[in-house]
């Protein structure tokens, strides 16, 4: 009987789960040394063997399995379910926990962390468990349970290093948004009870709501789920929290919570059969803009991980144009624009949990090996760091959308959704496509930028001088991310069937072969084709050069004899032509001492790109708001007799008003 | 089987012609002889058995820079369609591999550019992903209007239905196209008036002071690298500006290499004619590109 | 029976009286403490019959009331002995009998059916009440509690006069004269509409005041600002739940009347009227204490919306009232350590509690998002309750007024929790001898457990209180 | 019987008006325990004899008339302080308003039914006005003593509401409502006590340190 029941794949997640969950408590009871730190990367390869084990194995078979739990509170039954949708997402969870378990024990060490690092490998489990929870809550209440314990584990683990005061300011936009980003899901839950008056979530397509029920519970998810998923205008928490947080706490925030957003609304959208169009179209629009923008301001960072944020941003919008497109297809009865929007961003979704990662992870070994997080006083590490080099330039490709990694697979599908509409009916989709080619663009500007500014030329300060190469434990994980961003490029036929069990719930029009307009096998030609002639001319090159006499030099300075390191193009120059075509959306401070005379004193320069919404737009209105409160703050101005008379005004008003 | 030989001969073979061309057009402009059509294989040749002058500061990436761009052009040169023929590879998609193999191609030029933690070079590199970037959803739209012409999701069927069948139903559309895509050829290439490709003036170069610090073979590589972009990009064009056709094969190939040399012979009467634009100007004029192939879809749409 | 119950506390107090050691005397509290709780559990378990002609009987109300009163107060009582051995300065003879008398008039005012007795119980607490926030005997502890009584004794006479009206309302009804709250309930629907309806709103006025609904909060920040921890987390948790189980006695009333849709608007408009203040009042604010008073103005405020919404809001709203009792004593206890281990309030000089003194900084951050409504701590469940009731009962303004208070309440806690908790412990500054021990921290833990396992499973027995509660709130 | 009843109202209302039109806060005291005693009587002309009108009569009596006055005579002797100087409302417009409240207060009783033995008697607008006008005391005086005797008046007005309950009432909530009043004013006059010691003044609107900025 026992032994059945761990037989059970479902069972053994909800086991990987709880064992996430619990897999930094050891280390908050033993102090001091490392145990605590190993047990819980013990606990992690052990969750996520089973986990990703039985996850794969049970979205292969396209199996739900349901589970009723025995709670008291006033909320209908806690019910727990695993469909292929949760399973779907429980992939990312699992490898991303388990890199990230790995790389803190390099990148977080107990032995130099003796304070922090059991509460961050608490908080970290508890963080993994939290998504694993959502995922496979059924109840609305757990859903919000699990999504705030998620909320606040995050919240813990970004401010660890709660004495630097730009961390807690990000911990506090971070919680504030979580906090209204919550209360849009309490409305958002709250109406579907109203409407299925059970706080259990309805079955796929289980809801027959049309009109402005409909539209409330659109906008509420579209707040709710779309603030946590960092979609433009609800991004402001985003950028600073990344940044903040330990590099491998970045990952898990970037890499899986934010796909816990994209999660809540496929969850919706499976509830409601009949989904009006311009659902479809407000997604798919939110998402260019987010992606659009989401780069640009990426691509002005100095900062390298407010950059990699950044650019999560655009890849969130890159998911949400993929669903909303598949949205539009399914709402216009369109199988082919359904299936391709769909299953661009079901694998945009895995590829982005691999490739984020690994440059968070890659920027948390340059930040090891240097101590800085700013990209203009980097450069030159690849001779240093010659393996994370390697590692961040594969990310870099990667996450560009060049072949032959993987995100340039689920972009391709993309733009084949959106070319296959130029000749059918719906021709202004097509205007998607060159958006995200230009998305693309920027894309390359800003990885080009990322890659160069760190590895490339010589150091620009002593801290990139002295850098030192990561250790193995940091740098097997992100080898392991690596391999799997190739192997999903050269292969995407391994990643398709973890993603079409989804459509028949996300997507009902699409039936039959789900794979029949991809072309899956020219993916794969096309991607040895490139490495077979790179390594073709390589080695004939390498060949040639052999035979040839050889030599040495300093770089052509063009005739200047004294070249210094911060004399070189920095990151901030690479990116400056296109932040300033783009100036209307990516505001620039600069600050700098007006030059005069013959012998000028010594000056300061300082350029620093704005979080344009939050700090143009957001903190005035705070402000404002903040003198309309101060304003009314007088009503408590300390003379007793006048707080009789709010008692008597008060009584007196009722009066009138009851009678 | 002829088809593919002919086109990967022509491929491999017929790219540097295009800049013994143009610069023998330029010469003859200018009143000179200039050097001689095959020059540019001289230099490739030349080059090849040229001595390595390397850096200390570059990484490996210095060296795979070159190669790997090669790659990718030679990878996206198996995917236009030369003259009425089909390419050797053709696939449902294969018009974004080639805009992704343009961009492989440019993340590693670029790279490598700053591989060598030169200023000049970085500079180069920023002005090429900027205004290539620009160029991309010229392209873009210019793809798209294909695909509304004629319904396929593939260069080869794509390209090959522009006919002068076409050209008398959606002219306005096609010629507002063609101008765009000029536009992106002379970009992408670094022709004027985006780039001078002769001059040695490295603060307002964007091509040629990326790859100051490449020599020998290395620097063959780039040189043979940049004319099949060339020529590609320029094959591409020419499917729409002549979509001349004479229905036999032969016949065809002859007619796509002598309009491949016309084509170059244009680019070098637009050098000799024109000035290189201030660098400020440049991205209005590619958003003008943008602009051109967005009407050429809307015309097409509407 | 049930006498006992009352004067069981006030024989504490004459024991403390009698100690003449300021070391031993705080002992008296936990003892009784622990007494009254398990008097309580047993009174709850065993539910005696009516007593006195009525006038006493615990009712699912009043035990709901009661519990969260007894834990409370032993949780406090554990506390006051260790934070009274770094008091020793002054005599705690008067702190520790006002206590006792407290918790006796506390416990009369649960188990009294009759207005009137109700009312007495009601004033004594407001009387006793007055030298503990007076405890600290500076300028502003005194000017703190001067308005505390003035401003509680207005209310509370109105609240005399509301039962006056009350009464008379049954005479005009030619009804025995009575403020037997059964006979109040059974005849209601027959007493004159006018007199009824005029005593409701004085009754809310007057418990009103009592329990700092706004605009008769104004006491508040002044006297949990002044008050020792320990007595604002009484205050918090304890004064307010009897004004508010006087609340409740009126609204069996009113909606027993079957025209309780005015009296449950007035409800509805103060609760958000209190919600507004408290985010008006939180924002930007730098004492954290006077915080956390303005948070207790919220919840009352929340409280009363819950009320004035009814139906399935009321179970919410009885479960809030436990849930923020508990979460206050945390609040208030922890803050009053913090209080101590850096002799300052104000968030210009407090930071880095969290390194200073980790447990209490902790459980200050714990309380902070617990009472914010954060799962997995049990605010959430009575918050979501009430919010979801008020979208599901088709009052989305309602609900949605809610939320956006409880977003701007959430920015102003933040903006003050955070910075005091967080950081590194400012240079040079002047830091006492405080430190967390085990005296002011185990009982805060132990209240926080029980906070965190009402959020994720509330004992059955419990359940079936609330659901009683409900009914008798005329919930169907 | 009756009749002098209400005329012993009409006394107790004059008095609110010399409370609310005098500055001399002795005189105010000591026309507030004049009400109180006036109202200490009253019940014995509309109540049968009992024992309960008895220790009801004798509290309110000790009470109101004695033991409140003289605590308040005694903080106002602490305190060395004779007048009212700067009211919040002035002492004629005080009037005015009070007058207008006690109109109200007649408007107010004449909405609502009485019961039959009430009707014609001026207990119910009596005990309206004479909490309007401790309501105006407490609005309008900034010292502490003004305030307590503003509450006095106050209590007063519910005193009267009480009587015609008093009866039916039973004594228990009388008497433990007198008691409560009672002590609550004590606790009052403690608390001034400390106050005139710390402040030297009994200025209420010198208590403002607690405030919001």
């Amino acid at each position: 009987m026992h032994s059945d029941v761990l037989r059970d794949p479902a069972v053994l997640v909800l086991i990987a789960i709880l064992v996430t969950a619990f897999s930094g408590v050891p280390g908050l009871l033993i102090r001091g040394g490392a145990t605590g730190q190993r047990l819980a990367t013990l606990g992690a390869v052990i969750a996520a063997f089973l986990g990703l084990h039985s996850a794969i194995s049970l979205l292969l078979a396209k199996t739900t399995t349901t589970f009723v739990i025995a709670w008291n509170l006033p909320f209908d039954a806690c019910e727990i379910g695993l469909d292929p949708l949760s399973l779907f997402f429980l992939i990312p969870i699992f490898i991303v926990f388990l890199c990230g378990s790995l790389y803190a024990n390099g990148y977080w060490p107990a032995s130099s962390h003796r304070s922090s690092e059991p509460a961050l490998t608490f908080f970290y489990g508890l963080l993994a468990a939290g998504m694993g929870l959502v995922v496979v809550a059924r109840n609305g209440v757990l859903f919000l349970m699990a999504w705030e314990i998620m909320a606040l584990a995050g919240y813990f683990l970004m401010v660890i290093e709660h004495d630097k005061e730009e961390v807690r300011r990000a911990g506090t936009v971070y919680l504030v948004a979580a906090h209204i980003g919550a209360a849009a899901l309490f409305v958002f839950f709250s109406l579907l009870r109203l409407h299925c008056s059970s706080f259990l979530f309805p079955g796929q397509g289980g809801l027959h709501i049309v009109a402005a029920p409909a539209t409330a519970l659109f906008i509420a998810a579209l707040i709710g789920f779309g603030s946590k998923a960092g979609l433009m205008p609800l991004h402001i928490w985003l950028p600073s929290a990344h940044a903040n947080a330990p590099s491998h706490v970045s990952a898990m925030l970037s890499g899986v919570m934010l796909k816990m957003g994209i999660y809540g609304l496929l969850r919706f959208f499976s509830f409601i059969a009949d989904r009006p169009l311009w659902w479809g179209v407000v997604l798919a629009v939110a998402g260019l803009v987010s992606a659009f923008l989401g780069i640009c301001l990426a691509a002005s960072q100095r900062d390298i991980k407010r950059l990699l944020a950044y650019s999560s941003i655009e890849n969130i919008g890159i998911i949400a144009t993929g669903i909303g497109v598949a949205m539009i297809g399914q709402a216009t009865g369109n199988p082919r624009l359904a299936l391709l929007g769909m299953v661009g961003a079901l694998l945009h979704i895995l590829n982005h949990s691999l490739f984020k990662p690994l440059l968070f992870f890659c920027a948390g070994s340059i930040i090891h090996g240097t101590g800085t997080r700013e990209l203009d006083r980097m450069g030159g590490l690849g001779k240093r760091m010659r393996w994370s080099a390697l590692l961040t330039l594969g990310g870099a490709i990667a996450i560009s959308g060049l072949p032959p990694f993987n995100g340039f697979v689920s972009e391709l599908f993309l733009y084949l959704g959106f070319f296959g509409e130029a000749r059918a009916n719906l021709p202004y989709v097509v205007l998607g496509a060159p958006v995200l080619a230009l998305v693309g663009g920027v894309a390359l500007i800003t990885f080009v930028k990322l890659y160069g500014a760190t590895f490339l030329g010589n150091p620009r300060s002593q801290q990139a001088a002295h850098c030192h190469e990561a250790p193995l434990s940091m740098l097997a994980p992100m080898g392991t991310l690596l391999g799997l961003c190739l192997l999903g490029g050269i292969f995407p036929q391994l990643l398709l069937p973890l993603a079409s069990p989804l459509l028949a719930t996300l997507t009902p029009v699409v039936s039959g072969t789900a794979s029949q307009p991809l072309p899956l096998g020219w993916i794969t030609m096309a991607g040895v084709a490139i490495l077979g002639l790179a390594a073709l001319l390589a080695f004939s090159l390498r060949h040639r050069v052999s035979a040839l006499p050889k030599a040495t030099a300093t770089t052509w300075g063009c005739g200047y004899l004294r070249p210094s390191g911060r004399m070189e193009y920095t990151g901030t120059a690479f990116s400056e032509i296109l932040t300033s075509l783009m100036s209307g959306i990516v505001r620039t401070r600069v600050a700098k001492a007006a030059i005069s005379g013959y012998a000028p004193p010594p000056a300061a320069f300082c350029y620093a790109p704005e979080e344009t919404i939050l700090e143009r737009l957001l903190l005035p209105l705070f402000d404002i708001v903040g003198i309309g409160f101060a304003f009314c703050r007088r009503l408590q101005h300390g003379q007793a007799h006048i707080y009789v008379l709010y008692i008597f005004a008060t009584l007196l008003l009722l009066m009138l008003w009851i009678h | 089987m002829v088809d593919t030989i002919l086109h990967l001969v022509l491929v491999l073979t017929m790219p540097p012609l295009l800049l013994g061309v143009i610069g023998k057009t330029k010469a003859a402009f200018a009143g000179r002889v200039g050097a001689p059509y095959l020059q540019p294989y001289y230099d490739l040749a030349r080059l090849m058995r040229k001595g390595v002058v390397i850096s200390d500061t570059t990484t490996w990436l210095f060296k795979a820079g070159p190669i790997i761009t090669l790659a990718a052009t030679l990878l996206a040169a198996l995917l236009v369609p030369l003259g009425r023929h089909a390419a050797p590879i053709s696939f449902t998609g294969d018009m974004i591999l080639f805009a992704y193999l343009f961009a492989l191609g440019r993340f590693f030029t670029t790279a490598a550019a700053l591989d060598t933690g030169s200023s000049f070079e970085g500079m180069g590199a920023a002005r090429e992903v900027t205004f290539s970037c620009l160029a991309e959803p010229a392209l873009f739209f210019a793809l798209i209007t294909l695909t509304r012409l004629s319904g396929s999701l593939s260069l080869t069927p794509m390209l090959n239905h522009v006919t002068l069948f076409v050209w008398w139903d959606t002219g306005a559309a096609l010629l507002l196209m063609m101008t765009g895509l000029f536009v992106v050829l002379l970009a992408e290439n670094c022709r004027i008036p985006f780039d001078d490709p002769n001059t040695h003036l490295e603060l307002t170069m964007i091509h040629e002071v990326m790859v100051l610090d490449h020599s020998g073979p290395y620097f063959g590589c780039i040189l043979y690298g940049a004319s099949l972009k060339l020529y590609l990009l320029g094959a591409f064009f020419l499917h729409i500006a002549l979509p001349l056709s004479s229905g036999n094969s032969y016949l065809d190939w002859l007619i796509f290499a002598l309009s491949m040399i016309l084509l170059a012979m244009a680019i070098g009467v637009v050098e000799s004619v024109m000035a290189r634009l201030r660098l400020i100007r440049v991205p209005q004029l590619l958003v003008a590109a943008i602009i051109l192939t967005a009407f050429s879809l809307i015309l097409v749409v509407r | 029976m049930m006498w006992v119950f009352v004067v069981i506390p006030l024989l504490g107090a004459l024991i403390a009286w009698l100690i003449p050691d300021n070391r031993l005397r705080p002992l008296v509290l936990p003892v009784f403490a622990l007494l009254h709780l398990v008097m309580t559990f047993a009174v709850v378990a065993i539910s005696p019959p009516p007593s006195h002609d009525g006038w006493i009987y615990l009712d699912a109300l009043g035990k709901l009331v009661l519990i969260s009163i007894s834990i409370l107060f032993t949780v406090c009582a554990f506390y006051a002995v260790g934070y009274l051995r770094y008091r020793q300065e002054r005599s705690n003879r008067i702190l520790c009998m006002a206590l006792l008398i407290c918790l006796s008039a506390m416990t009369l005012v649960s188990i009294s059916q009759n207005l009137g007795l109700l009312w007495v119980a009601l004033e004594t607490t407001t009387v006793a009440m007055a030298p503990l926030i007076y405890f600290n005997h500076n300028a502003r502890s005194i000017e703190a509690t001067w308005k505390y009584l003035l401003i509680c004794s207005v209310g509370i006479a109105i609240a005399l006069l509301g039962l006056f009206f009350l009464a008379y309302s049954t005479i005009v009804a030619r009804q025995d004269v009575t403020l037997l709250l059964n006979s109040l309930i059974n005849d209601a629907p027959r007493l004159h509409a006018g007199w009824r309806h005029s005593a409701f709103i004085f009754l809310l006025v007057g418990f009103g005041s009592k329990m700092g609904l706004a605009p008769l909060h104004t006491w508040k920040p002044d006297a949990y600002g002044e008050a020792p921890g320990l007595v604002g987390a009484l205050l918090a948790g304890g004064l307010v739940n009897c004004a508010f189980l006087a609340l409740l006695r009126v609204y069996q009333i009113a909606v027993a009347t079957n025209e309780a849709a005015s009296f449950q608007g007035a409800l509805l408009g103060m609760g958000l009227v209190s919600m507004a203040f408290a985010a008006i009042f939180m924002a930007r604010q730098s004492d954290f204490k006077r915080m956390l008073a303005y948070s207790s103005v919220e919840h009352v405020g929340i409280m009363a919306v819950a009320l004035g919404l009814g139906k399935a809001a009321l179970f919410g709203a009885l479960l809030h009232m436990i849930n923020n009792a508990l979460t206050k004593g945390v609040l208030f206890l922890s803050s009053g350590n913090i209080h101590r281990a850096y002799n300052s309030k104000s968030t210009a000089f407090v930071r880095g509690a969290l390194r200073l003194t980790p447990w209490s900084g902790a459980l200050f951050l714990a309380s902070f998002l617990a009472i914010t409504g954060s799962p997995p701590f049990a605010p959430f469940i009575s918050e979501f309750t009430i919010v979801s009731s008020a979208f599901t009962q088709g009052n989305s303004w309602t609900g949605i007024l809610f939320l956006l208070f409880l977003a701007v309440i959430f920015i102003g806690m933040a903006s003050t929790v955070l910075p005091v908790v967080m950081g590194s412990v400012p240079d040079g500054m002047e830091t006492t001898t405080y430190r967390d021990t085990p005296g002011t921290v185990l009982p805060l833990l132990a209240l926080m457990g029980i906070i965190l396992m009402l959020g994720l499973w509330i004992p059955a027995p419990m359940q079936e209180l609330l659901h009683e509660g409900a009914k008798l709130l005329g919930e169907k | 019987m009756n009749a002098l009843a209400d005329q012993l109202l009409v006394l107790s209302l004059l008095v609110n008006f010399i409370v609310l039109g005098t500055s001399r806060l002795a005189f105010s005291v000591r026309a507030v325990a004049l009400q109180g005693v006036v109202l200490g009587v009253l019940p014995a002309l509309i109540h049968p004899f009992s024992w309960h009108l008895v220790a009801i009569i004798i509290g309110m009596l000790l009470a109101k008339g004695l033991v409140i006055p003289w605590m308040i005579m005694n903080a106002i002797r602490q305190a060395e302080i004779r007048r009212e100087i700067e009211p919040f409302i002035g002492f004629i417009p005080s009037l005015v308003l009070g007058a207008l409240f006690t109109a109200l207060a007649f408007v107010f009783a004449s909405k609502l039914p009485l019961a039959p033995e009430h009707e014609g008697l001026l207990f119910v607008p009596a005990s309206m006005a004479t909490i309007m006008c401790g309501f105006l005391i407490l609005m309008a005086r900034r010292k502490a003593i003004s305030q307590v005797i503003g509450y006095l008046v106050m209590e007063n007005g519910i005193f009267i509401f009480g009587l015609i309950l008093a009866d039916a009432m039973p004594l228990m909530v009388e008497a433990g409502a007198l008691l409560d009043l009672l002590v609550g004013v004590f606790v009052m006059g403690i608390v001034m006590n400390h106050i005139s010691r710390e402040f030297s003044s009994l200025d209420t609107s010198r208590l403002t340190a607690l405030r919001e900025d």
